[in-house]
């Protein structure tokens, strides 16, 4: 017999699975950052400080979603409100 | 799985005491919600022609009438996709044509459902049309001269770029209205 | 036990949040042309009447299968012709 | 035993998840115009009024497909016209 | 009852309208080929002939997948092996 | 016996994990702005203020997508209107 | 009654039109190519046939992960190997 | 009746169908690969053994998730260790 | 007879597979960098070091959600709370 | 009947299946890395050596994610910790 706390523990691991997904954009768009630094280094080397400090602060920013995502899956695993 | 599970529950569950015909409908209300998003396509197809059509106006300002006419026919051959998408899901809502068929409602419910599903790509022709759209607003900006072969030559494209939208219509309708599974 | 009626209510929900997710496609189609304008108004700032003229109006076609989810939504939660 | 309304509760907190995916859109629209305004104002300090004026009126068009998901899956949590 | 006849059909319905979705690649890429030949016959209107026969000859090469789409479509539809 | 209540947490969960999803596009977008904005600070390093501040600012428009997807999913996990 | 041999021959519909999914990378990519192509012969006319080897070349390659989604529909619907 | 090892082979099915999905990646990129191939053959034809070795060798690098999905597929359909 | 042990369990399994799909993130990303990374090492090879380093350091970055991904479906897998 | 090991196996299966969609991104970003590559090798034969080795560094980063998919998929199939 499947109770009802064990059907929401199953929903759970499913929706932080699901919340993971949103991983899929800071690696997109940081890898697009890393990229661009890339470049611009390669163009300027003597400004390479101020281009990596640019793309590490764009990139903090880029992850907060991920973070987000990664704080939900961890709430639903750990913290679960509805157990 | 979601679909497997969705199924099931939609279909083969003994808690709902629906008859046949009320879980067809309820398929048919996911369905028109599901072709919609076909829509997402023609929108990023045209933002991307509105775009390039801004920027082409800003370098060649002069060039704006021929720009804008350009950037608005491309466009609207982008939204079609669309437009099917909305009337397959108007037609689930207003003429569901399941409602009053004969036939087992698992089939009827779950080809409402593929209908609306099929409809889904349309995002392709939308994003591909509306990017051609874009580059022929750039190249009107920046050859007015040529503004007919370059209008020619997108619409040819867009012709070739449309035919995948077309085949998903087929199946969606072939699904409505002479679903070969009944 | 639940009623067929209950069963499209519940349908019509899950349709409902299917049918926003057109939304999508202007986001990043309005987003570009944003871009492209800010670009434009930084090259000739003398011509942002038409820039941004050129770019709202672009957008605004770009919003109609926004608009077409969200009726779409609409009918299913406040004129839902099934009910 | 699962009434209908419970049901009709149950698939609306799916659909409010799924009506909020809209968000990718804006979120890429968005960013992409902020990295286009960034860009401009690198080149052009001067006209950088100019150009935050048409990135944010730009940005703000494209935020409406994201708003009309969030007030969709309002509608289901708080104004539910099923229960 | 749902006999499994029905099931398969049902499924089969599901599944042709899931092939359609390969439909997505082609549109986009041959309407990427199509801005691109605009693009090229604006440039060099004396080369039409050779850009419309270049762009025509790739985008009938990216028509496979969504024809491959189109005839599992078409099997699930009307050749079903499995019914 | 699985309750009403029950299946109504367990899809709440479930919706919770959608709605992070909406996180790819802040990512994504924020990224590009990262990138573009180590792109300019390469060339006018002169300007590096300017450009982190639009930068900054083009990527908090960016970020509200993603917040809406996080304050639906928090309503869901801790102030559910259907429990 | 539903017998297993039925369930397996209605997920493997799914799993076909699942499986043509992947038609989308290749439609993308040698749309792509046909543009570039395309391109690449309005500025260099005298080039055509080295460009379009070199087009055909690389969309033979893009094709395969379209044919192997293919093969496996196939597979489903005609050799399969679980009925 | 449905055995367990028909709902196995079942969902099988299912699970090869969506293994093929990772062959979008391939197909995009390797076709990108074409079209950067055909321009720069078009740009630099005495380039043109170099230019498509290195086009070759990218692209068999980026075939390989696209396999991964074939053999998982492969493995699911005729060598289950499920089963 | 299906415990409420074994659904969180397959669910589980399904959870795992669900997180590992913000791979796809990293991915492009990380590829872009490395795109990024060889034009810019073909353009001044003098500056190697500085570019290959700056690619590395932001793909490092770019990772880091294909690795919440992972310890997710690592968790789930390994030490799943719910069971 | 279907017992919980059953059950639990069907779902790796469709786990497994999952996991390997994270392929998507390094197919798609690699074939960016080799098409800059290719274009790099066009521009500048004589630094061959170095586009490809800057090429396959990144490359080889942005395999991981497509690599732990795989890894999950593998687990869920041949060491399942479920079974
Ligand atoms: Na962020
Ligand atoms: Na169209
Ligand atoms: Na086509
Ligand atoms: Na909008
Ligand atoms: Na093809
Ligand atoms: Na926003
Ligand atoms: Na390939
Ligand atoms: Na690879
Ligand atoms: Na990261
Ligand atoms: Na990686």
């Amino acid at each position: 017999m499947i109770t009802g706390i064990e059907l929401i523990k199953a929903c759970s691991a499913i929706g932080a699975g699901l919340a993971m997904i949103a991983g899929i954009g800071p690696g997109i768009g940081q890898g697009y950052a890393a990229g661009k630094g890339a470049e611009a280094v390669g163009r300027q080397p003597e400004a390479q400080g101020d281009v990596t400090r640019t793309m590490l602060l764009g990139a903090a920013v880029a992850e907060t979603t991920g973070i987000y995502g990664l704080i939900v899956a961890m709430i639903l695993l750990f913290a679960n409100p509805f157990i | 799985l979601a679909l497997v599970v969705a199924l099931i529950l939609l279909f083969g569950n003994p808690l709902i005491g629906a008859s046949g015909s009320m879980v067809v409908i309820a398929s048919s209300a996911i369905g028109a919600g599901i072709a919609v998003i076909a829509g997402m396509g023609p929108a990023i197809g045209q933002g991307y022609a509105a775009g390039k059509a801004t920027e082409a106006v800003g370098i060649n300002p002069r060039s704006s009438k021929g720009v804008t006419l350009v950037m608005l026919v491309g466009q609207a051959v982008a939204q079609t996709t669309g437009i099917l998408a909305l009337v397959i899901s108007l037609i689930l809502l207003y003429g569901n044509p399941f409602a009053s068929m004969e036939g087992a409602f698992i089939i009827l419910g779950a080809s409402a459902l593929g209908a609306g599903i099929a409809m889904v790509g349309g995002i392709g022709p939308g994003i591909g049309q509306g990017y051609a759209a874009g580059k022929a607003a750039e190249a009107t900006g920046k050859r007015p001269d040529q503004q007919s072969n370059i209008t020619k030559i997108m619409f040819l494209g867009q012709a070739v770029a449309q035919t995948t939208g077309i085949y998903a219509l087929i199946v969606s309708l072939i699904l409505m209205y002479s679903n070969p599974f009944l």
